[in-house]
């Protein structure tokens, strides 16, 4: 229980988000470009970390498919900021050791001759640390 | 030296069990000025009284000291009493010594140490009190009533039905409002035109009321019962009282394209124009802004066609002035325009319209004369999708407005509702994130929506609209069954919020009333004083004050206007004398004080000195007008150089009770 | 510079344009410099004086003279115009009445500070850049750094601007990144007791002579409160040492908000009581509470004391801030 | 609760608003809510009016704690009159503190007419507060005091 | 006009066109750009998070940079940009990260959002003028349809970004006339391309691009320009079912220009 509310804790402040000012219209669900492919959704992300309902996010595919658009962001009429908070989680996933998500000698097999390094480096920053 | 007596209350044994009131009355004899010292059971009984009474004629009292309950109590029974023997109210002072001493103490040499305090303290202040006479003002019979919406026509009828003259200035060149624009009115959906233009008529048509449409606020001077106000009668071009209103110069001016603003700029009108069919007054108006004749000099046709001979080019703004005893801020509201939140792309779609467009669209007198088309096309739609809290309940001045505009939910169930009986092969989508719907038969009319006539209600909102290959695609999130909707629709419609008319600001800075920071007038009570705003004599109708529905609307109208009939029986009005003043030769004139006054009570002019060295000398200096100011005492603690100060609470007064209490 | 300042004085005096001249003159001694009137060009070549120990501001004296007949030079420094600008915000001068030339200014020397480098008998001063020479009665001339011999207030310039003149004579400056409320911060990171002790020791030396009231500009009252007998704090004298204090407190914060931070009243103390920590005091706060205010710089915005936000901090916000418990 | 000190009582004075505090204040008596008889209510018509200087004076003449009470902000029955309050006695109470006055000797407190407890426990609050800092000597005149 | 320049890894590999187009239209428009000495990556993604400062230090070290030699920063690759210009926000607005930060690199005067970073579009707006480019439109290119590609950086989040109406932006609009060609407006202009998750879920970055190019087409676009070599790389890689062409903006201002 104690461990569960200092992940909260942790993911409120790395984020700066309060989602006690969500008034739950589900706007940035609406506009996320990502919705199909995710399990939980922005709506979901933030509602879960208020009632601190963290673990399912954690082993969610969900994480790896924010866009970081900032489109929830952009639309939110509370400022809430969701995509702070899914990128809060995902790095308290990540700066466990060993949990990297994406590994360097996945890589080469990912190549295409016209990806921009843009690509590599900055799923490397979203997905590994 | 006053002459000062002391009557001490046991007020039975509230004060008596844990005050020794006999020796209270002891001690304080013995303070300087105290000619008459005595103890009663009941002060405030007729018998105390009378032994109050007796005392000042007996002993030429020049103040007294009530120890008793608290001045909140019993004030102004005392005051009375000594007014009745002749010695003015406001050399009447009381100690404390029941709330907030004796019975919050249970020692008794505590509470009756504490009680000759008190009385000192009271003492003290009374040495310097003198006497204070409330000044009267007459009161103006006429009421101005600021705003000719449904809010201000229905406050000027029950003053004027009451039988006092009020004049109405609406900015517009009819009255009516927006009222005027809705097609029908929920719950009961009736039509709003119906309801609305008897009213108008009636308001024409009252005697008492004078209407100045097309017209604006200059200035306003003066206070309450006594306001003099500059109204500004923007030239029209139009002789108003010649023009029959037969309309046939709006046939023929050549200047077609002109945007309808009645019917929301979705059809054109021409520059000389009557807003809509039943409007008051029923005269032709000439749009300055697209005129030919005026701009250039050259057309000239509507002063050709007119029979009665009533255009004239050369017409001036007008100034009125006028004397009001009251006035009601009746200015109204707009929909905020939608261009913010772009990704509904109400700018890149003519068919994302706001609720008032769709109002107008559904109108009989209306672009469409009625039938729903959608503007791109004027194709029937056939999915339409409404968005709820369009700027509403934001966070933050850039996002939108805090606050829940109140009527969209019902008015949207109603557009849906409407939508769905005309219309039955149309799939209606409501996105929601509350459904608020208090008020008598509000709630049962949205579920009829949903019930009976099949409107999809959808928790959630839309995220985006993308206008492609003649469709509104709509992504929005269900959140009851978590999923993202992808709809095509042929119409969007945005319930946009509400907020006060950009002409409030000014006018609110012309009238010294308060606003909050959402730009609505502040009331002098949230609760209990809802239809007056702080500043005395101006009044609060309509949604100038918060969002409104058209029922709440008409209540206010309706409370604003006995509040004004109450002031306007009045012939004259008695101030409260604990008013703040100014010490002219002491004034340095740097206008501290006036820029803390709440109420616009104090005003600077250059007045002619004679200076210790017998020159003259002209000194700008702050003068209080008595009949405005409240009393707060802001500006005697601005004031750097001491000049202000306040009667009843004076520096020195606060400062005696201070030494009495701290010896 | 004071050559340019007669010249342009008396060119203003032939055309008419005003017909007197508000400066300053040498007294007894060279840096006993008092601010003055000139009516003619004699008067002027004979008397008028502007070089570094020409510190005294003038706008005060605009109060009175700006109500006299016909128009009066002023030749203002930086902080001057300030207060100058102040007292139009007040309406205690009548600014059609003025002709104001703006002065650059690059600080003034304290002469206490040359005093206290056993410099004695001076009968003339120079200045450049960064650096004044004196002339004393001993012959001989002697260079000290500027920076250390300027008036505290100078040392920590708040700005090298005027803001309000009808014309420059020399390059007008900017508003300059100060240190100004470093001392205050200093203070403020004492405990109580030691400010207590810091300021008994520094207000109990007040003699209560009102130099610093009447060279205030900001002090410009029709009637002081001190001297009002229905104001309830009347003249007094200190019965207890520290009683001045209330004086001092009253005079800040009479002045809070409308002080320009011109440091006049700590140059005049007699006693050397840093005055303008009070008032830097009042200005830091409000500054940091209510948003940055400069006094003087405007005519327009609202003094913090005379304004207010409905989000404004709650007064037990000083439990929590400045200084320790 | 009523706070109980044999050794030292202090002299508190409370400027109270008319239309809130001074409301609450009798609220407090009509439920009978102790607080000690070491406060001293003035009434004043709004917080706005106390002017600095009457705090000042009080702490001259040897109060020991001086608390200024007022309706919420936002609730003033003059619209404005606690909003210039609060920031007037901030720069005041903070200038009393960079003087070296304990700060716990000045306080304001928001009070509706409602707020007869909170009244009440305001008070005690406060006249703790101030028994713990003791006598007030730093800001009293010698010479006014006759105690 | 001097401006120091931050031109970005990629463009100096994959998007070479965008840098070198860019340096030739600035020269012909009187606008001297000077690469920023020693930069270094930014890092691709902005570190949202609060506690994240290493990643924010190589934006510093250009921000800083720029500072010293007195100059406005310009940055033209989207992704560099939005990192920079966020980092940046930080600096002047988050007193914990500035103290790290002047700790971390040893600072002597701490760095606190100091410099100005523009966007390249932004200076052909502001400082050079979309009436001057105009002007020097040798080779205008007429009855051109070209649809203006804005993607998530450049727009989002606006109160840091500050580029332009983040719903619905005019700039690269206004740079589409000013060349005399004809803007397409489409609603998808301002919606993600996919980016970085053509790695690894190509199959999302291949439906929004789809998506963002089938609302171009369908507004009747003949062109389609972006200021990101990610967008430029999804649209034309990704968006498998539309060819219309893509290109860096400042390969048609250079063609406007009369340069390439």
């Amino acid at each position: 229980m104690e461990n569960k509310a200092n992940l909260k804790e942790q993911i409120l402040t790395a984020s700066g988000v309060n989602p006690l000012k969500c008034m739950r219209c589900g706007k940035c669900s609406a506009t996320c470009p990502s919705y199909d492919e995710m399990e939980y959704h922005p709506h979901q992300f933030v509602y879960m970390v208020e009632k601190g309902n963290i673990e399912p996010l954690l082993q969610s595919e969900s994480l790896y498919t924010c866009l970081t658009c900032f489109a929830c962001v952009e639309r939110c009429p509370r400022n809430v900021q969701p995509a702070k908070l899914v990128e809060a989680v995902r790095l308290a996933v990540i700066r466990e050791q060993g949990a990297n998500h994406l590994k360097p000698q996945d890589i080469p097999a990912l190549l295409d001759p016209d990806l921009p390094q843009q690509a590599i480096v900055s799923a490397f920053r979203k997905y590994a640390k | 030296m006053q002459r000062i007596g002391v009557f001490v209350c046991w007020c039975g044994s509230n004060i008596a069990a844990t005050v020794d009131v006999q020796r209270v009355a002891e001690e304080l004899k013995k303070e300087p000025g105290v000619v008459f010292s005595a103890d009663y059971q009941y002060m405030c009984s007729e018998s105390g009284q009378n032994l109050i009474k007796d005392a000042i004629k007996e002993h030429a009292l020049t103040g007294v000291v009530i120890c008793s309950c608290s001045p909140r109590m019993h004030e102004n029974t005392f005051r009375k009493a000594a007014a009745s023997v002749g010695l003015n109210p406001y050399m009447v002072e009381i100690a404390n010594i029941r709330e907030q001493c004796s019975w919050i103490h249970k020692d008794k040499a505590t509470g009756t140490e504490k009680a000759i305090i008190l009385g000192r303290a009271a003492i003290a202040k009374v040495h310097l009190n003198a006497p204070l006479i409330a000044g009267e003002s007459p009161v103006t019979k006429r009421a101005l009533v600021i705003g000719g919406g449904i809010a201000g026509i229905q406050t000027a009828l029950d003053i004027a039905e009451a039988g006092f003259e009020v004049d109405i200035v609406e900015k517009s060149p009819t009255i009516g409002g927006k009222m005027a624009q809705l097609d029908k009115t929920f719950p009961t959906l009736d039509c709003s035109a119906c309801i609305l233009t008897p009213k108008m008529v009636e308001a024409a048509q009252q005697e008492k009321i004078k209407i100045y449409s097309y017209s604006e606020i200059d200035e306003v001077k003066g206070f309450v019962g006594n306001f003099s106000v500059k109204i500004r009668r923007k030239a029209r071009y139009v002789k108003e009282d010649i023009c029959t209103g037969c309309g046939l110069c709006t046939e023929k001016c050549p200047q077609k394209k002109v945007p309808n603003e009645f019917n929301m700029g979705m059809d054109n009108r021409r520059a000389i124009y009557i807003p809509f069919a039943q409007a008051v007054p029923k005269v032709a108006t000439i749009d300055p802004n697209y005129c030919t004749m005026l701009k250039t000099g050259k057309c000239g046709v509507c002063s050709k066609i007119c029979g009665v001979k009533a255009i004239d080019y050369t017409q001036q703004d007008e100034i009125v002035e006028a004397k009001y005893g009251a006035i009601v801020v009746a200015t109204g509201f707009n929909p905020i325009s939608p261009a913010k939140f772009d990704e509904f792309a109400y700018s890149q779609s003519p068919d994302v319209v706001t609720s008032l467009e769709y109002e107008r669209l559904m109108n009989a007198a209306g672009p469409t004369n009625g039938t729903l088309l959608r503007p791109s096309d004027g194709k029937h739609p056939h999915t339409i999708v409404f968005v709820q809290c369009v700027g509403s309940r934001c966070d933050g001045a850039e996002k939108g407005k805090p606050y829940c505009s109140k009527v969209c939910c019902m008015y949207t169930a109603k557009h849906a509702m409407l939508t769905r009986e005309k219309y039955p092969d149309t799939d209606v989508y409501v996105f929601y994130i509350d459904v608020r719907t208090p008020g008598k038969n509000f709630d049962e009319f949205y579920r009829r929506a949903v019930e009976e006539y099949n409107v999809h209600y959808i928790k959630g909102m839309v995220g985006k609209v993308v206008p492609e290959n003649g469709k509104l695609k709509v992504q929005a999130a269900d959140l009851l069954s978590n999923e993202q909707l992808h709809i095509d629709a042929d119409m969007v419609v945005l319930a946009t919020a509400v907020e006060p008319d950009p002409s409030a600001r000014s006018l609110a800075t012309k009238l010294t009333a308060s606003m909050d920071t959402n730009d609505f007038f502040t009331e002098a009570h949230p609760k209990l004083r809802p239809v007056e705003s702080p500043t005395a004599g101006v009044f609060l109708s309509g949604m100038c004050q918060g969002p409104k529905d058209i029922p709440e609307t008409v209540s206010q109208a309706s409370a604003a206007a006995a509040k004004v009939i109450g002031l306007l029986v009045k012939d004259k009005l008695v101030g409260n004398p604990c008013v703040a003043h100014s010490d002219e030769l002491l004034c340095n004139g740097c206008s501290s004080c006036e820029k803390v006054c709440p109420y616009g009570a104090i005003t600077y002019s250059d007045k002619e000195f004679r200076m210790p060295d017998r020159t003259t000398a002209l000194r700008r200096v702050a003068a209080v007008n008595p009949a405005v100011c409240q009393g707060c005492g802001a500006c005697t603690v601005a004031c750097p150089s001491g000049a202000m100060d306040l009667f009843g609470f004076s520096n020195n007064q606060i400062m005696a009770e201070v030494d009495a209490i701290c010896k | 510079m004071q050559d340019k300042m007669i010249a342009r004085a008396k060119e203003l005096l032939r055309d008419g344009a005003v017909n007197r001249v508000l400066g300053w003159k040498t007294g007894e001694f060279v840096y006993d410099i008092t601010p003055a009137v000139f009516t003619s060009a004699e008067e002027l070549d004979r008397d008028f004086v502007f070089d570094a120990f020409t510190a005294a501001n003038l706008s005060k004296y605009l109060v009175k003279e700006s109500k006299k007949e016909g128009k009066v030079l002023a030749f203002l420094k930086p902080c001057d115009s300030y207060s100058f600008q102040q007292l139009i915000k007040e309406h205690r001068v009548d600014r059609e009445n003025v002709y104001i030339v703006g002065i650059p200014c690059e600080g003034k020397v304290d002469i206490e500070a040359l005093k206290a480098r056993g410099i004695s008998g001076i009968t003339a001063i120079e200045e450049t850049a960064d650096a004044v020479t004196v002339k004393t009665v001993y012959d001989e001339d002697i260079t000290v750094a500027k920076q250390d011999v300027l008036f505290e207030r100078c040392v920590n310039c708040k700005s090298k601007k005027v803001v309000i003149c009808d014309e420059m004579l020399g390059e007008n400056g900017e508003i300059v990144d100060s240190d100004r409320f470093d001392a205050v911060a200093k203070l403020e990171a004492m405990t109580p007791d030691e400010r207590f002790a810091f300021w008994q020791n520094e207000l109990s030396r007040c003699i209560r002579c009102n130099a610093c009231r009447n060279v205030c500009p900001a002090c410009t009252c029709e009637k002081c409160v001190f001297d009002n007998v229905n104001s309830g704090v009347e003249h007094k004298v200190a019965a207890n040492s520290f009683e001045e204090s209330l004086f001092h407190i009253i005079r800040a914060y009479h002045v809070a908000g409308r002080c320009t931070d011109c440091g006049e009243c700590s140059r005049v103390c007699p006693q050397h009581i840093p005055l303008h920590l009070l008032n830097r005091k009042f200005i830091k706060d409000m500054n940091e509470l209510y948003g940055e205010y400069q006094a003087g710089a405007d005519t327009e915005t609202r003094p913090p004391l005379v304004n207010f936000s409905m989000d404004d901090c709650e007064p037990s916000i000083v439990y929590q801030r400045g200084g320790n418990a | 609760m009523q706070v109980e000190n044999k050794e030292f009582k202090p002299l508190i004075v409370a400027f109270c608003c008319n239309w809130c505090s001074y409301a609450g204040a009798d609220l407090a008596g009509t439920n009978r809510l102790n607080y000690p008889a070491d406060v001293k209510i003035i009434r004043v018509p709004c917080s706005c009016r106390v002017n600095p200087m009457f705090i000042l004076r009080a702490f001259q003449r040897g109060a020991d704690g001086v608390i200024i009470c007022g309706c919420h902000p936002g609730d003033c029955h003059y619209t404005t009159g606690n909003y210039y309050a609060r920031r007037r006695m901030t720069a005041l109470f903070s200038m009393l503190d960079y003087l070296g006055i304990e700060k716990g000797r000045t306080r304001v407190e928001w009070v509706s007419a409602a707020e007869g407890q909170r009244f009440a426990e305001t008070m005690n609050s406060f006249v703790s507060t101030i028994i713990s800092l003791g006598e007030n000597k730093r800001l009293e005149d010698l010479r006014c005091k006759t105690k | 006009m001097v401006f120091s320049y931050y031109p970005g890894c990629t463009l100096k590999t994959k998007a070479k066109d965008l840098d070198k187009y860019a340096r030739a239209s600035a020269e012909a428009l009187g606008v001297t750009l000077e690469e920023l000495p020693d930069w270094q990556c930014c890092g691709g993604v902005y570190p949202i998070a609060k506690d994240e400062i290493a990643t924010k230090l190589s934006s510093v070290r250009a921000l800083n940079r720029s500072k010293e030699l007195g100059r406005d920063l310009i940055t033209v690759c989207s992704a560099c940009h939005n990192v920079i210009k966020q980092v940046n926000h930080d600096m002047q607005t988050d007193e914990n990260i500035v103290a790290k930060v002047a700790n971390y690199m040893k600072l002597d005067a701490p760095y606190r959002g100091e410099t100005n970073v523009i966007h390249y579009l932004e200076m052909l707006r502001d400082k050079v003028g979309f009436d001057t480019i105009r002007e020097k439109a040798v080779n205008p290119l007429k009855g051109k349809k070209i649809a203006a590609y804005y993607g998530c950086l450049l727009l989002r989040p606006s109160s840091v970004m500050a580029f332009d109406d983040p719903e619905n932006p005019t700039i690269m609009e206004d740079l589409i006339t000013a060349l005399g060609a004809e803007p397409v407006r489409y609603s998808m202009r301002n919606e993600c391309c996919g980016a970085y998750t053509t790695l690894e879920k190509k199959e999302i970055a291949q439906k929004k691009s789809n998506a963002v190019l089938a609302s171009a087409e369908a507004n009747g676009a003949e062109m389609v320009i972006t200021a990101c070599p990610l967008c430029l790389y999804n649209l034309k890689k990704n968006a498998t079912e539309h060819d219309v062409p893509v290109k860096y903006f400042t390969e048609v201002l250079a063609e406007a220009l009369g340069i390439a």
